[in-house]
């Protein structure tokens, strides 16, 4: 006896757990269909850093320091700064990133004394080169701007 | 865009064969179930509701790789690993492709540093990588990107891909 | 005679195995044409997680199931003897019929019934 | 088992890898085992390979540039892991956290907690072959991450909590968001146990399968939803509460028999939990700064030091010693995987091959966190 | 053309159809005999009873063929292909033939089968004289509730031993009943 | 062609095949299939004296039944018994078996 | 059991000079024992009988040889006991894996990344890197590491 | 000419049914293999909330082709300690029988290849050497998951042939025929699944097992053994399995709509509407196959000795009880 109230009892947690699927067919989808529409980023997203434009100087503020070099835990950032007439202060010339061995600490960002690093919106990165994530930011901010 | 020969060794090559064929592989890639670290989480969540790669026909996760067409290296590779990935790649069916998700897959990422004793700094070291999706991790829309950039590699070029709806943005700048 | 309606069937058949044989050659045949070809050592190794298979798959292989074989062995047979029993069955018999095939299915359970009260359906943990 | 390649190949018995790739054995663990037919006889869990030399990473790394390994030695629970790590220097150094600071890393420790435990549950019902419930789970795990992606900017690899405090404020949308998270979640209950928890085929699956009772798992050191699970209380929320984890009101959920069913309502009821948690600690979420001053670089005093907390799978401890200077002088990662882990060798002899699968689905692993 | 043509004549195609079945039961249970490897013997026992099945449709029986296929195919060669691999794989460690014992088996074969066609060849064989045309299968069922119904019951009696016996064989018999 | 005596005749080649089998055999099982064999000649005769002999066609393929059923039974058992051999011996090899017994 | 039996118990094996009570606020362990190697097995028996499982075994390399740390703690109430075994180069300690069988993989552990062996030890196997590595990368002369000092820059005396 | 003249008296109409059967077959096994294929992702698919193949072809139609076109340009692996002979049979073994199987389905009235006396026999003889394939498949791969995948494969389908015979058995004792068109002319009042719906629920559950389908998906346990028996296969014998085991679907529900559901009639309650018997055969062969792809999406499967112990100890004595008291119940009511 006990044996077919287990049967019936079973059959009808069945039963209940295929409601549970056949009402979801009805349900609108979740999906984002992410080519055609994509998530809004999150305010906070990081992806790899890119330079603020300031708009007092029309561009980064990056003076070379080397603290985000020296910050990086893994040597992602190279830094080369030169003095012109026009700046008293140093001014990067070069800014690369390697954003193949980023683990996105943002450490650089926190450190850097003129807050000209920032993180950028990016995700969508897929290449064809493994050296496509070398990422020149000076020329990436000359482009956007 | 690198030219690879897409089916090395066809016993009969024709070209039309070859065409409609790439087109069906490309729109056809069953990736191998295989995850490594974090980065397979993020390919999980790629092939689950929210982003759902089966749209693209690639949500059919096969187990063995006999029956799989793409490699995703999601994650670090260790040395100990490193066999067993290659041995994997070989039993996967020519035409295969590889594709080397975040940073760690593609240059050890965030773990190679001088000392490091344990790890594989990188994919192409190891097999050949078609495409690569940097990122720690990267998001499942950088995994989907990297998808359709390996489809436009199969195809050679996008507008070949005859049965692609919509348009793959394709990031300008490098 | 029924001969020349059993041939017709058997020609059905035999045409339709001919037939599945041949589409499920053919498209082998092409993609052994057009299929690609790898290279690699351990291309045809046996697969096993990635790591190189210890020792072949061809060994005895301890079946716990192996009684249900046996079992079903004879429980099938019997089943199909009543086959043509129920192609008979309640053709001008009183109850005749009923109470053979009662008698049949009752003998059939008998075997269940020992097997279950022998255990041959719980399987043990092992240590 | 000595060494797999010496012992001779019976006829009986064959010996089968397992992993390291198989759908589910979780990512790279491999495990050897020796059968005979579908039973097995010995389990030998092989683990390595994932192995990244954290470890030794630290000694070379600032205290601040080890931080983002915290959150990728548990990739699931990578902001507990980022909680323990950062609460453990700022032990060492004598940072007070803001108590604004503090709510927020609970709130986003629970909510990391539960979209571990949502993961592990749809693997879980994956491994013992339903498709659909991983998916939905997958789906209210989302939420979770966007939620935490909208504070920490990232899905995955949070590197959230900074030496004293966190790196960004939350603002009223996450707080709602994450109300709404939590009355979502609750609202998923009746069809997940309808889904499994009910479900006939689950139950037979998951009772009396992989029983580690008490004794078994305190010889193997196993921690968390297991040892709960048999029915020890001890969680380190509770046993030495940190943060601010001694203010809120929650219980320990705890198993009789321990086996993987017992493992899964512990797991299902600790979900619930984290959600009372969490409506507590937004109630109470204080104003005021989200960060202490810290210097560029901490330098904690000489000595050793060691600082648990309790990530989704059990006891979390980081053992540093410092020798004063800027870089740890060895950092030892107690991870709650390694006992859970090595307990297997003891459960699995005996059982199907099937049922392997079900233990090792319920005892979830991470294996990057067991090889670090 | 016209050597074509007369293949096309019914009976010639059923002769050839005949033929291949016969093929197929012969080649089938060579295979059974000869390879060593215990795997490729069931297999060509599988095929030989396929031929069977085919010579019983010949012979007028489509439902006889099928039980054929049904019982020996579907159970008792299913059954030994599992005794197979339970066993010690034998298709590995071949086991060498012995040439005197191949010898004596390949002479007491010859043997029988020379005595027995010589007795088929010398017999005239007699039709019955009324011969009922009725094959339907639901006779044959008629006949086993009715004339044969003994026989039918002591099948299945039959056929519960033999599943008593190999539960007791297999060693359950010892175990308390649970 | 399609006589009488071909079906005999199949089933006597069918019939000592098999005996060869049982003969030069060493393994329970291949015996096993020999056995099998000699039985399917069996059946191949009581069909074809039903086709073409006998004055109902129903009883030669209740014989053919019957014998289908004892050969089950017979599989069932010998299966049992050649498990149980081997549990014991180690070996289904029909020689090594009496090597042990002796 | 409490924190005081435990205490008990291990003050028969261990003279009293060498628990040293710790600030479990500020450390995170109540209780330091430095132990010799050969008291190993009988502080880990003792734990055993005071219920305690053992947390976790590590090592630090010191100029002045390895320093194993056994962590035991109490599952009913906080008690973590830290013993802290130093041992000088090339010495072995005995295996306390028949006690704690979480101990297995601790030494397994150990034993490869910083080659220390552990008599007794059934199987003291490569655990995390491959079967065929010859280093013991934490040790402080391998790879490049910030700094080697000895068991007294760190712990005073 | 008198030769061909021969043929054709022999043969009849014969001819031109075996030809049109044929391809007509071919082209059903192919369309039904593509369209399932298809329905399954998109069903489970809305399922889970998400939408499936989309992108290729409207609707992700075309999904299913490109994946058939893609499996054939792949490389075929024999791997190097297989049993070549056998491993290249298997796949080609496994998909003899599903033709066949089609000659005796009703699809309608009239479309019906060969109405055999001995219908459902065939189709039951025949799938033995599926079975047979599957276990020679997995068996001469010489991969441990290969070979446990394919044991249990066996000894599954053998122990649900059982049940799934003797609700078949009670079909037939009503009909008093193996003929498929008498089996559903049988039904003109009341269709079996109303006055047997024990056996129907037997049959339908015996037939899932028997096509190794969620929640009996066992020898195929992807988490268990990697892909089961065919863990081995690449490309077009892959596919070759795969399409055995999607037309098998196809068989099992056309058999259960046939033997239990009508085949080609018309819901009693609406006869009026003027639909050909063949719609109403695939609208309930479809209906039928939904269900098993609703039930496969939902459940967590069986561990094997549950599932051998729910066919011995439930199904089989279930079924046996059925087959009395239904047999009773006919003396009764006849």
């Amino acid at each position: 006896m006990g044996m077919i109230k287990d049967i019936v009892e079973g059959g009808w947690s069945l039963i209940a757990g295929m409601w549970v699927t056949i009402r979801r067919i009805y349900r609108p989808v979740v999906t984002v269909q992410y080519p055609r529409e994509c998530l809004d980023m999150s305010p906070a997203y990081r992806g790899h850093i890119e330079f603020e434009q300031f708009p007092e100087t029309g561009s980064h503020n990056c003076v070379a320091c080397g603290t985000c070099m020296r910050f990086c835990p893994t040597n992602v950032i190279k830094v080369q700064g030169e003095k012109t007439h026009t700046h008293s202060e140093k001014r990067a010339s070069l800014y690369f990133i390697d954003f193949s061995h980023c683990s996105l600490c943002g450490l650089c960002v926190v450190n850097c004394p003129t807050q000209t690093l920032k993180f950028s919106g990016e995700y969508e990165l897929a290449h064809y080169s493994r050296w496509d994530g070398v990422i020149d930011l000076i020329q990436r901010l000359e482009e956007s701007a | 865009m690198a030219e690879k020969e897409i089916a090395p060794g066809a016993r009969v090559q024709l070209a039309v064969v070859e065409e409609v064929l790439n087109l069906c592989r490309a729109n056809s890639l069953w990736p191998m179930t295989f995850g490594l670290a974090c980065c397979a989480i993020e390919m999980m969540a790629a092939g689950a509701s929210r982003f759902d790669l089966d749209r693209f026909g690639a949500g059919v996760f096969r187990p063995s790789p006999r029956q799989s067409d793409l490699m995703i290296v999601a994650g670090t590779i260790s040395k100990k690993m490193a066999p067993i990935i290659v041995t994997l790649w070989e039993q996967m069916p020519a035409p295969k492709w590889c594709i080397a998700m975040g940073n760690c897959a593609i240059s050890g990422g965030p773990f190679e540093y001088d000392g490091q004793y344990a790890i594989v700094p990188g994919t192409d070291l190891i097999l050949p990588v078609d495409v690569y999706v940097p990122g720690c991790p990267p998001r499942p829309e950088g995994l989907i990107q990297g998808f359709l950039a390996l489809e436009d590699l199969i195809t050679k070029g996008e507008k070949r891909n005859v049965l692609r709806r919509f348009k793959r943005k394709i990031v300008k700048g490098r | 005679m029924m001969t020349a309606q059993a041939l017709h069937d058997f020609v059905y058949v035999g045409v339709f195995l001919l037939a599945a044989a041949l589409f499920a050659v053919s498209p082998l045949i092409a993609s052994w044409l057009i299929g690609g070809r790898s290279v690699g050592v351990k291309r045809a190794e046996t697969y096993e997680s990635g790591m190189p298979a210890i020792g072949s798959a061809w060994i005895q292989f301890s079946v716990a199931y192996y009684i249900y074989a046996l079992i079903f062995l004879a429980f099938d047979v019997d089943v199909l003897f009543l086959f043509p029993v129920a192609l008979a069955y309640d053709k001008g018999f009183f109850v005749r019929d009923f109470v053979e095939i009662v008698i049949f299915i009752g003998i059939l359970s008998l075997a269940i019934v020992y097997a279950w009260r022998k255990g041959v359906f719980t399987w043990q943990k092992r240590r | 088992m000595a060494n797999e390649f010496l012992e001779p190949i019976t006829e009986q018995t064959f010996y089968l890898n397992m992993g390291p790739q198989h759908p589910s054995t979780h990512g790279v663990l491999r495990l050897f085992l020796k059968l005979d037919g579908e039973y097995i006889v010995e389990a030998d869990p092989v683990i390595g390979y994932g192995h990244r030399g954290h470890e030794k990473m630290a000694e070379s790394h600032l205290y601040e540039q080890f931080l983002p390994n915290s959150s990728r030695m548990d990739y699931l629970a990578g902001l507990i892991f980022n909680h323990g790590y950062v609460a453990a220097i700022e032990k060492m150094a004598g940072i007070e956290v803001p108590p604004r600071a503090e709510y927020i890393r609970v709130i986003c420790a629970e909510l990391n907690r539960i979209s571990s435990h949502l993961l592990w549950f749809g693997t879980y019902v994956m491994d013992l072959g339903g498709f659909t419930p991983f998916l939905y789970s997958f789906d209210d795990r989302e939420n979770i991450l966007d939620i935490l992606d909208r504070v920490s900017g990232s899905r995955l690899t949070y590197s959230y909590c900074r030496f004293g405090g966190v790196a960004r404020d939350v603002d009223d949308e996450f707080i709602t968001a994450t109300h709404q998270f939590v009355e979502r979640l609750r609202s998923r209950w009746d069809d997940y146990h309808n889904l499994v928890t009910k479900n006939v085929i689950f139950i037979h699956r998951a009772k009396d399968v992989g029983v580690i009772n008490r004794e078994l798992a305190l010889r193997f050191g196993c921690t968390g939803p297991i040892l709960r699970a048999a029915g020890v209380p001890y969680d380190v929320r509770k046993a030495e509460p940190y943060s601010v984890y001694s203010e809120l009101d929650f219980e320990i959920p705890t198993g009789t028999k321990g086996d993987a069913l017992d493992r899964y309502l512990v797991r299902v009821q600790e979900m619930e939990q984290s959600l009372h948690i969490i409506e507590q600690a937004l109630e109470r979420l204080p104003d005021g700064a989200i960060k202490a001053a810290v210097p560029h670089k901490v330098r904690p005093p000489r000595g050793d030091y060691y600082f648990a907390v309790e990530s989704a799978r059990g006891a979390v401890g980081f053992y540093i010693v410092s020798d004063g200077t800027s870089y740890p002088y060895r950092l030892k990662a107690r991870v709650p995987s390694y006992g859970n882990l090595q307990v297997l060798t003891e459960v699995l002899p005996g059982t199907l091959v099937a049922d392997t699968i079900s233990i090792l689905g319920s005892i979830d692993i991470v294996v990057p966190e067991v090889d670090r | 053309m016209n050597s074509v043509q007369s293949l096309i004549q019914p009976q010639v195609l059923a002769q050839i159809g005949f033929a291949g079945i016969v093929a197929l039961t012969l080649t089938g249970a060579l295979i059974a005999v000869f390879p060593r490897n215990i795997l490729y013997n069931i297999l060509g026992l599988i095929v030989c009873l396929t031929g069977v099945a085919g010579i019983f449709v010949y012979l007028g029986s489509p439902f006889i063929a099928l039980m054929e296929l049904l019982i020996y195919v579907g159970a008792i060669c299913i059954s030994i292909i599992f005794a197979i691999m339970l066993s010690r794989p034998l298709h590995l460690s071949l086991p060498k033939r012995r040439l005197p014992k191949v010898g004596l088996a390949l002479g007491v074969g010859a043997a029988v089968f020379i005595m027995l066609s010589a007795i088929i060849s010398r017999t005239e064989w007699q039709p019955a004289a009324t011969r009922s045309s009725d094959w339907s299968v639901a006779t044959l069922g008629a006949y086993l509730l009715t004339r044969y119904d003994l026989v039918f019951e002591v099948i299945s009696l039959v056929l519960l031993v033999a599943i008593l016996g190999a539960i007791i064989i297999s060693g359950y018999a010892r175990r308390s009943p649970s | 062609m399609n006589s009488l005596t071909t079906y005999l005749f199949l089933a006597a080649l069918l019939f000592s095949l098999g005996i060869f089998g049982v003969f030069q055999r060493r393994s329970l099982i291949g015996m096993l299939i020999a056995i099998e064999l000699m039985l399917n000649g069996a059946s191949i005769n009581f069909m074809a004296f039903n086709r073409f002999l006998a004055p109902d066609p129903i009883v030669g393929q209740i014989y053919t039944l019957f014998i289908m059923g004892i050969a089950a039974a017979e599989a069932a058992i010998a299966l049992s018994i050649i498990v149980a051999v081997f549990r014991r011996l180690g070996s289904i090899n029909i020689e090594r078996a009496q090597e042990l017994r002796g | 059991m409490s924190l005081e039996d435990l205490k008990e118990k291990l003050s028969k094996v261990v003279e009293p000079g060498d628990m040293v009570p710790r600030d479990y606020e500020k450390d995170g362990c109540l209780l330091e024992i430095k132990a010799r190697a050969d008291q190993v097995e009988a502080v880990a028996k003792a734990a055993r009988e005071a219920d305690c499982f053992l947390e976790s075994i590590t090592a630090v390399d010191f100029t002045n040889g390895p320093q194993i740390i056994y962590q035991f703690n109490s599952c009913t109430i906080v008690s973590r006991v830290l013993v802290r075994v130093q041992l000088s180069r090339g010495e072995s300690v005995v295996s306390i894996g028949s006690i704690y069988d979480a101990a297995l993989w601790y030494e397994r552990e150990v034993f490869e990344l910083f080659g220390i062996r552990f008599d007794n030890h059934p199987d003291l196997r490569r655990l995390l890197l491959p079967e065929d590595a010859d280093f013991y990368p934490l040790l402080k002369d391998y790879g490049k590491v910030h700094a080697f000092r000895s068991t007294e820059e760190i712990y005073g005396e | 000419m008198a030769a061909w003249q021969n043929l054709v008296n022999f043969l009849g109409p014969d001819l031109a049914r075996i030809v049109v059967g044929v391809v007509g077959v071919l082209a059903l096994v192919q369309v039904n293999a593509l369209f399932l294929v298809w329905l399954e992702r998109k069903v489970a698919a809305h399922i889970q909330l998400r939408i499936g193949p989309k992108e290729v072809g409207p609707f992700g139609i075309l999904q299913s082709i490109v994946d058939g076109i893609k499996l054939v340009g792949k490389e075929l692996i024999t791997p190097r300690h297989a049993d070549r002979k056998l491993f290249m049979l298997a796949p080609i073994a496994v998909f003899l029988p599903v033709l066949v199987s089609f000659v005796v389905i009703p699809f309608s009235e009239r479309l019906l290849i060969r109405d055999m006396n001995v219908g459902v026999l065939l189709i039951f003889a025949f799938s033995t050497f599926n079975v047979l394939a599957v276990l020679v498949g997995g068996w001469a791969s010489n991969n441990k998951y290969s070979l446990l995948g394919a044991v249990r494969a066996v000894a599954q389908n053998v122990a649900y042939e059982i049940p799934l015979l003797l609700a078949v058995l009670s079909v037939v004792m009503w009909s008093n025929s193996l003929q498929m068109s008498e089996i559903v002319a049988s039904q003109s009042k009341v269709w079996h699944v109303f006055s047997m719906p024990v056996a129907t629920l037997i049959f339908l559950i015996c037939a899932t097992a028997e096509t190794n389908r969620a929640p009996f998906d066992i020898p195929e346990a992807e988490s268990e053994l990697v892909a089961g028996f065919h863990t081995e296969y690449s490309g077009m014998r892959f596919a070759l399995f795969f399409l055995a085991e999607y037309s098998n679907m196809l068989i099992v529900s056309a058999v259960a709509t046939t033997l239990f559901f009508g085949g080609w009639k018309s819901p009693p309650f609406l006869g009026f509407l003027p639909v050909p018997g063949l719609i109403w055969f695939f609208a309930k062969t479809y209906a039928l196959i939904f269900v098993t792809i609703w039930v496969r999406w939902t459940f967590p499967r069986l561990r094997f000795d549950q599932l051998m112990n729910f066919c011995w100890k439930i199904m089989i004595p279930a079924a046996l009880l059925h087959l009395v008291v239904y047999a009773g119940i006919i003396k009764i009511v006849r």
